[in-house]
């Protein structure tokens, strides 16, 4: 079997089991679905491994294959296949995406036990990941928006999963539209492309390009633009970030999968997968960094003061993903992956402890109320600092070595990327702070009543009630429910967040500066041909800035500790003295008010302007009204001289006859 | 003579018949106006017959003169019949047919 | 294989008249089984189309009325095919779920003539015999609404019915004008379309008559602002027949613009491009809005096909062939989308005593997750999610509309984001959030189960390989528009941002 | 020499004139045969003869009938061809078809039997001539025989008001209206010096006189008027409505169809054939008032509550139509109107005895809520009705459908294309007052709107007399059911009319 048939199995499984489990939800038990998911789950991580051995069989220039399954659509120019890109980049995809996954799926058979929507649950991760693959498989752009929006809808899905939660379907709603406005971005892109290239598959255009385009020619541009533009949606970078910190309506692994590991780094892919396009619009590719860079600042600043625990992770993650954008904008493909994979690793972890812990806290995650729960969870309290010391950037992290990588290929690319690179290493110190800000709140201090409880050995029941609304939870479709589960007492959770907790930690290995590289030469036949392959920073000049970011790190990691632990407190007293900051960043620099204002309220009025004003005076009284109000004079008129009077009658004749007459008698002269 | 003043005078009386039916409500009244109209009509096809030379015009007028009997016959008999209905006889009460 | 399409054309005619001849409660079995036997047929034309020949197949042409020069000629192309069986397929679902019991027979005999009406239509290839039939499908509906319909039932048909033919009146004079003017000196007048196509007339004349014409098509879409008899008669047809009208009639008239205007008048149709673009994007975004502003199910999908016919014209009138390639994708697939949809809403109202406002309804998913399923199946497709055939649709009208009108393209895509808002809202609403105040959810009972699902199929199907239509209509499509085509002067070489 | 042999009498050509002999010998007949008293003679041997004459004539038209140009006879008084003969089989049809309406009716038992008869046959035989009349006195008399028994029919319910009123108001205004024809007669005669039409022809076409003569002009103006005034166009409709509401019904079916069909008969004849060369002094005014006649017909008829008076009204709208094919002066346009006149009596009749049915029954005599649910009620009656208002509003699949196109097709070839928007324009809104009778038969009780009027309080117009039930009517269903059946027939297979119309139209050759 080929590379390429590999790639199909890739694809095969998670639909299958997708099927299989939705299909045969009335008849599966308990767990039984979510073991045959994560079954399927393995099985294509098994087969994107098979496929990655029987490419690297094959000599590095030939290592892009294409196969098409069968012709999507075809009319005059618009020519797409059902067709799968095995390359490095789609298969180290693959890997990341399955893996992740997997384990993922796994944590859920436990976490989501007892949900009474859990043959849904697996069957809607299913679809998630047959979806996200076939994003990162697509050979063509076509295929790629109908991966790109089929995760969308998954995402969308599994937010309003518990959707008698009025708050989860808002959240949904926003994901799902967001998202939509990324695919019609893309849809443009697409257009523009296969105007001047003729082309929709990623090697044709890719091909074309550069005969057709002058560097910076307008039109590749605004196609690069176009293409941010959906990147920007899924991932969730400015403006188009609104979503994610909703969307941690959905149950905790999803926010794991969805929002953390894999769908929200699709942009990242993305901009990495038209690489020839960037490397032909710079101006695009600046675009791209500096929003990365603001983005990953803003959510660093907004992470800050944010007291549910998974929202702090969220706009974690979005700051994360800053960091990738910039680097795959500043041309550090490697490193933005790099990031990529590390960060799906420790994120993961960090929401799997997030959901252990709110599990502890039975569906509490506001981190006010949390603390002292070091003793209670130790495993969480391992794992969960794993995770933030890799996503602090602490030394020899995987969090460390793919970061800090990005922040020197950004400095070396010098000019305005110097002034980038240095906001990115601001960044870096609030990440540290945030990360353990969360730790310490969680673990440190005196226990609460649910941490000593469960001490006691038994988990705490809360009456289920939305933190966002406070309206009591209608529990019919299942969690949050009365039953919680934590890593402690469950060994799929365990099972899933051990080997990411490694991860988090040794990752690191296959991107040491000078040593190993490992990465970078995987991905170089993707790359090579990239007009900035060659321009990498020197060996040293990456370990000093490995060096700058963990000092950077251990400070924010320290400042933390001073105002979490030894001086408990004095954030409060922060709070009141720099009020209006701490508002500012509390309502996330006002973003959701100002979209209220300028897009969903006047649309609204739009709405009923239309209803009231247009429907009932244009439409009725005007077009139709004014048609029937002329016959009704007429019928009005003709029924009025209709007197019955005879003599009236016959006046009119005379007069009739006198019309006649004259215009006659006129027409003769 | 000329025909011209044949014209005119048939014209007047035309114009006559027509205001009596116009004015009067007696339907005897607008019945006898008809007849002046029709005359009228008779007198110009006279005028017109001689004019040309030809007895067509006077063969016309012969026959109008039977058939405006026969209207006036008619007339006459539906009058009858309001009568002995006790309808009013007078042409403006006849407008329960209207609109 | 020769295949009779007059049989098509009458099979269900006749199927409604023996039901009217049986008696009592046999008269929807009768019908139902002359629609599957009807869309059967179709089918057997559908495999037997050979999709490589140019031009009409099947061709039945005979003399009807000499002296006017009307001729009874039907005919398949790739224009008419999927219209065809959309029809026959649309009408096999309605059919099943229409369970009158008072004066049923005569409903089935109305729904039995609205089906060789609206065959008739799509199958016509004289002008003449075109609107014969365009004017006939208003009888049985008139009756369908009126007889059969709901609260102000017949101010709402007659409002349908005037509304609609003061545009097919009106078009009536404009294609007697077109025959006679075209007939040139001493020439015998002659309505049939390929003749049509071969004479000529002064381009004056075809813009009033173009502009007659759109009038009819548009009121029958319906496009803003001539949708005026939209919310009175959506809010009281019986929903199987308020299925067949949104779904099948809506496209009798974007269908005439491809089969008659674009081809016989070039000129004209060239003339008023800009106008009908206009009219075009103004329903998308007028109907978009309009869309997630209402509180009453049916008014949703009302306004949201006002948006989509607004894509189809937008599509036909860009006058490139991705653009109306994807236009009588489109036909096809809202079509198909329609159909379940309408029929759901009829699910979903009866599991709410009745109730279709959006504020009364929620949270039926938890006891109807099969319902559900279908419905939010059905609502991808609608919202033309990329991997729905509705999205390759609207892709190829979007991309046919960048050639040359990319700003018009722009603000249409605007429309794609809107649809995505009122579809969602109106699945959340009524499937999802707590449970309406006057929702007794069950599950989907088994016969508008086997009613919807075949139909839910058919556009997942689609969805997976939507080239087995887009082949099939290619070349009759990219022939239609040819000649405005070459008018407009589309050069496809135009960078469209400079 | 006796005196006798200076008198050359005109040689008549008796096989053409044998119609018209055997409705007069019919009309004598009939008038002598009413007088016996027994109730046989009164109720089954007039009406019996009646017919008897009818079918004669039918028959004989037939055996004359003879496409081409034909001569002239008595002297050129009177032209038997294919023009006359075609409309009269339209009088004699209306004619079989009143004496079935009037069988049960309360007319003939008023009037007396034989009058009543008689005086129908006397008003065809005025049809007849006035149809084929081919010089100014033939058409004056036309005229008068036509409508002088007609002013009498009208008023033959003698008992009841509304009868005599619309039979004065007929016999005042018609009088009026034939004086005004007269004299336009007389100006014609004056301005041209010839009676026969062919002379008026030559005449035009000569040099004395011009088609700008102020003299004609006047006398084509005031003939117009006259023969508008019998044909109900506006604004000379006014006693259309009043006539058609207050007359028995069965004569109101007649005068509703076959009056139209005369008036339209001598409309092409003497525009067509006198006035031919005149035709673009005459055509504009004609197209005006037909334009005019098709709005003012259609609003009038909405929000009529009678169905008589609705669909007098509405024959009022289909004059306008009708007028379109005169004004174009081509003989397409003849065609066109003749084959209308055929679906428009077909249709019409329909319609018409179906509100004999009702109004016999129903308390609520001819108004529109007598005939709510009649769906369920009586099908057969219900359906007739249905496909004849379908047809009136020109749906397809019915005559009314492919005599429109007919008219529209003729008006847009004779460069009047606006006329044919116009018609169009005419039945939309007619579509407003033809729907609501369909409504209120299929779709149960419903508020009509109507702007402000009192529903006027309809009392059953020919009395309500025991045995007139529906089921005790059957020849009435009959000429309803047949009349809808050939309206459908004709909607899907006009190809027998068509030929008829081609026929007629060999009759005025000089029509372009």
């Amino acid at each position: 079997m080929t590379a390429t048939s590999y790639g199909w199995l890739v694809l095969a499984f998670p639909l299958a089991g997708m099927l299989v489990v939705s299909l045969s939800w009335r008849v599966l038990p308990g767990r039984l679905a979510g073991w045959i998911a994560s079954a399927a789950i393995l099985g294509s991580f098994v087969s994107a491994i098979l496929a990655l051995i029987d490419m690297q069989d094959l000599p590095a220039e030939e290592r892009h294959l294409v196969d098409s399954a069968w012709t999507y659509a075809a009319t005059a120019d618009f020519n797409a296949d059902v067709s799968i890109l095995i390359d490095p980049l789609s298969v180290f995809m693959c890997l990341v995406v399955s893996g992740v996954s997997f384990l993922i799926h796994v944590y859920s058979v436990a976490y989501m036990t007892g949900d009474h929507g859990h043959a849904r649950f697996f069957a809607y991760l299913n679809y998630f990941v047959f979806s996200m693959l076939l994003l990162v498989l697509a050979a063509n752009f076509v295929l790629l928006i109908v991966g790109w929006a089929f995760v969308g809808a998954a995402s969308y899905l599994l937010i309003s999963f518990w959707y008698r939660r009025s708050t989860a379907t808002h959240a949904g709603i926003k994901a799902f539209v967001m998202n939509v406005i990324g695919d019609v971005g893309l849809v443009i892109a697409a257009f523009l492309l296969l105007d001047h290239t003729g082309q929709l598959d990623y090697l044709g255009v890719f091909e074309r390009a550069p005969e057709v385009f002058s560097t910076n020619d307008s039109t590749i541009v605004w196609a690069c633009i176009f293409i941010l533009v959906g990147a920007f949606a899924k991932s969730a970078q400015l403006p188009l970030h609104t979503w994610l910190p909703d969307a941690m309506e959905g149950p905790t692994p999803v926010s794991a999968l969805i929002h953390a590991a894999t769908m929200v780094t699709a942009g990242v892919y993305l901009i990495a997968r038209c690489f020839p396009l960037f490397d032909l619009a710079p101006t695009a590719a600046d675009i791209g960094a500096v929003i990365g860079t603001a983005t990953l600042v803003f959510a660093a600043t907004v992470a800050l003061v944010q007291t549910d625990l998974k929202r702090v992770i969220a706009y974690s993650t979005m700051s994360q993903i800053g960091y990738m954008v910039l680097g795959v904008s500043a041309a550090a493909y490697g490193a933005g992956l790099f990031h990529l994979m590390t960060h799906a690793f420790f994120k993961a972890l960090l929401f799997m402890g997030a959901g252990s812990i709110i599990g502890a806290m039975a569906g509490i995650q506001d981190m006010d109320r949390m603390g002292g729960f070091r003793r209670a969870m130790p495993f969480t309290f391992v794992t969960f600092t794993i995770g933030a010391l890799a996503l602090a950037g602490f030394p020899l992290t995987a969090g460390w070595f793919s970061k800090d990588e990005i922040l020197a290929y950004t400095l070396n690319r010098g000019g305005g990327f110097v002034v980038l690179g240095i906001a990115g290493y601001l960044g870096a110190a609030l990440t540290a702070f945030y990360a353990f800000r969360m730790v310490f709140r969680v673990f440190s201090g005196k226990a609460v009543p649910e941490a000593e409880e469960l001490e006691q050995g038994h988990l705490a029941h809360g009456e289920p009630q939305n933190p966002m609304t406070g309206e009591v939870e209608d529990t019919d479709v299942g969690f949050p429910g009365p039953e919680h589960v934590v890593a402690e007492r469950s060994w799929p959770m365990k099972f899933a967040m051990a080997p990411l907790a490694v991860l988090a930690l040794v990752a690191g290995v296959v991107g040491i500066p000078g040593v190993t590289d490992t990465l970078e030469h995987f991905l170089e036949p993707t790359f090579e041909s990239s007009t900035y392959a060659e321009d990498h920073p020197s060996t040293s000049s990456e370990w000093v800035g490995l060096a700058a970011g963990a000092i950077i790190s251990i400070a924010g990691i320290f400042v933390a500790f001073t105002f979490y632990v030894r001086r408990r407190g004095i954030t409060l007293d922060l709070r009141d003295r720099y009020r209006r900051v701490h508002d500012f960043l509390w309502h996330k620099w006002y973003f959701d008010e100002l979209y209220d204002a300028v897009f969903v309220r006047p649309a609204a009025t739009a709405g009923s302007f239309g209803r009231r004003v247009i429907e009932t005076d244009v439409v009725q009284g005007f077009i139709v009204g004014g048609a029937t109000g002329v016959v009704r004079a007429g019928t009005s008129f003709a029924r009025a001289i209709q007197t019955g009077f005879l003599r009236a009658y016959a006046l009119l004749l005379f007069f009739g006859a006198a019309a006649l007459l004259l215009y006659f008698l006129i027409s003769s002269s | 003579m000329d025909i011209v003043w044949f014209l005119v005078l048939s014209a007047f009386i035309f114009v006559i018949g027509a205001t009596g039916v116009l004015t009067r409500r007696n339907p005897l009244v607008v019945l006898l106006c008809l007849e002046l109209m029709l005359n009228a009509g008779n007198l110009a096809l006279v005028a017109f017959s001689r004019m040309h030379g030809n007895e067509g015009g006077q063969v016309f007028a012969l026959i109008v003169m039977v058939i405006a009997a026969c209207e006036v016959v008619i007339g006459l008999g539906i009058i009858v019949a309001m009568y002995r209905n006790r309808l009013p006889i007078d042409v403006d009460e006849m407008s329960e047919l209207r609109g | 294989m020769t295949i009779h399409l007059s049989i098509i054309v009458f099979l269900p005619l006749a199927a409604g008249l023996i039901g009217a001849a049986l008696p009592r409660g046999y008269a929807r079995w009768a019908m139902l089984a002359g629609t599957v036997a009807v869309l059967a047929y179709a089918v057997v034309l559908l495999a037997d189309f050979d999709s490589s020949a140019r031009g009409l197949q099947y061709v039945t042409d005979d003399e009807w009325i000499p002296e006017l020069g009307i001729r009874y000629q039907l005919g398949v192309d790739g224009l008419n095919l999927f219209m065809v069986v959309l029809t026959a397929l649309a009408w096999v679902p309605c059919t099943l779920v229409a369970a009158f019991r008072e004066r049923e027979r005569l409903f089935f005999f109305w729904l039995a003539l609205a089906e060789t009406a609206v065959l008739g239509v799509f199958m016509a290839q004289d002008l003449a015999l075109f609107i014969v039939f365009f004017d006939l499908m208003l009888v049985p509906f008139y009756f369908l609404i009126g007889g059969w319909g709901t609260g102000d039932r017949v101010r709402a048909t007659t409002m349908f019915v005037i509304y609609t033919l003061v545009g097919s009146l009106l078009m009536l004079a404009a294609a007697i004008a077109l025959g006679v003017l075209a007939t040139p000196e001493g020439g015998e007048i002659s309505f049939s379309l390929a003749v049509l196509e071969q004479r000529s007339v002064p381009e004056g004349t075809q813009q009033w008559i173009v502009l007659l014409f759109a009038l009819a098509f548009f009121v029958k879409a319906p496009l803003f602002p001539l949708h005026g008899w939209v919310p009175a008669t959506y809010r009281s047809t019986s929903i199987p027949v308020l299925a067949l009208l949104s779904a099948v009639l809506s496209k009798a008239g974007v269908y005439g613009f491809l089969r008659i205007v674009l081809p016989v008048m070039p000129e004209g149709s060239q003339h008023w491009q800009e106008l009908f673009i206009i009219v075009a994007v103004f329903s998308i975004l007028y109907g978009s809005i309009l869309a997630f502003s209402q509180d009453n199910i049916r008014m949703v999908v009302a306004y949201s096909s006002i948006a989509q016919l607004g894509f189809i014209t937008l599509g036909i009138f860009a006058l490139e062939d991705k653009g109306a390639q994807g236009a009588v994708f489109q036909m096809l697939n809202h079509g198909l989308v329609v159909v379940p949809l309408f029929l759901i809403i009829g699910v979903i109202a009866a599991r709410a005593h009745g109730s279709q406002s959006l504020e009364q309804l929620g949270g039926m998913a938890f006891r109807a997750p099969v319902l559900a399923a279908l419905f939010l199946i059905v609502s991808f497709a609608t919202l033309a999610m990329p991997g729905s055939a509705n999205f390759i649709g609207e892709i190829l009208v979007l991309f046919g509309t960048f050639e040359d009108k990319f700003v018009y393209g722009l603000v249409a895509s605007i429309g794609v984001i809107l649809a995505s808002v009122y579809m969602i809202r109106l699945f959340q609403r009524t499937m999802h959030n707590r449970v309406g105040p006057k929702v007794e959810s069950r599950e989907i009972d088994g016969l508008s189960f086997a009613a919807i699902a075949p139909v839910v199929a058919v556009i997942v199907a689609l969805g997976i390989y939507p080239s087995f239509v887009v082949e099939r209509t290619e070349r009759s499509t990219v022939q239609s528009i040819e000649a405005a085509k070459a008018l407009s002067g589309n050069d496809p070489e135009i960078s469209v941002i400079k | 020499m006796s005196l006798l042999a200076q008198v050359q009498a005109p040689e008549i050509d008796y096989k053409l004139l044998s119609p018209l002999l055997a409705l007069v010998g019919g009309c004598i007949v009939v008038m002598m045969v009413g007088l016996f008293r027994s109730q046989f003679v009164r109720r089954s041997l007039v009406p019996g003869l009646t017919a008897v004459s009818l079918l004669t004539a039918v028959g004989l038209t037939i055996w004359i009938w003879e496409p081409g140009d034909s001569e002239p006879i008595i002297e050129g008084a009177l032209a038997m061809d294919t023009l006359t003969l075609g409309l009269s089989m339209l009088f004699y049809v209306a004619g079989l078809v009143t004496i079935l309406l009037s069988l049960r009716s309360e007319a003939p038992r008023v009037a007396g039997q034989g009058e009543y008869y008689a005086l129908l046959l006397g008003s065809i035989t005025g049809m007849v001539v006035l149809a084929g009349a081919e010089n100014l006195i033939t058409l004056f008399i036309g005229i008068e025989v036509l409508s002088i028994p007609l002013y009498v029919l009208c008023a033959t319910e003698l008992y009841r008001r509304e009868s005599l009123e619309s039979g004065l108001k007929y016999l005042v205004i018609g009088s009026v209206g034939s004086a005004t024809l007269l004299y336009g007669l007389a100006l014609l005669y004056g301005a041209s010096g010839a009676m026969q039409f062919d002379g008026i022809a030559s005449a035009l076409g000569g040099d004395e006189l011009s088609v700008t003569d102020p003299l004609l002009l006047t006398g084509i103006a005031l003939t117009m008027t006259g023969l508008a005034f019998k044909a109900s166009v506006a604004p000379f409709h006014q006693w259309t409505p009043d006539v058609y509401q207050g007359a028995p019904t069965p004569i109101t079916t007649f005068m509703a169809v076959a009056t139209k069909a005369a008036a339209f008969g001598i409309l092409l004849r003497l525009f067509g054939e006198a006035l031919g060369l005149a035709q673009l002094e005459w055509a504009p005014a004609l197209a005006v008032l037909a334009a005019t006649t098709i709005v003012i017909g259609n609003v009038g008829a909405i929000a009529q509550r009678s169905l008589k008076r609705m669909l007098a009204w509405s024959s009022v709208a289909q004059a306008g139509y009708l007028l379109a094919g005169v004004v174009v002066g081509t003989n397409l346009g003849l065609q066109a109107t003749v084959f209308y006149l055929a679906v428009y009596l077909l249709m019409n009749v329909a319609a018409f005895s179906v509100v004999v049915a009702r109004e016999r029954v129903s308390e609520r005599g001819d108004d529109i809520s007598s005939f709510e649910n009649l769906g369920q009620s009586n099908p057969w009656l219900a359906w007739p009705m249905t496909i004849a208002m379908l047809s009136l509003a020109g749906f397809p699949a019915t005559g009314g459908f492919i005599g429109k196109f007919f008219l529209i097709d003729a008006s847009v070839d004779g460069d009047y294309t606006w006329l044919g928007i116009a018609i169009v324009v005419g039945s939309i809104i007619s579509l407003a007052y033809y729907l609501r009778v369909i409504a209120a038969m299929w779709m149960g009780r419903y508020e009509i709107e109507m702007p402000a009027m009192p529903p006027r309080r309809v009392k059953p117009v020919s009395g309500w007399s025991p045995e007139a039930d529906t089921r005790a009517q059957p020849e009435v269903a009959v000429v309803a059911i047949v009349c809808a059946a050939a309206t459908i027939l004709f909607g899907l297979w006009p190809d027998p009319l068509f030929d008829a119309a081609r026929d007629v139209g060999t009759a005025l050759s000089q029509l372009r």
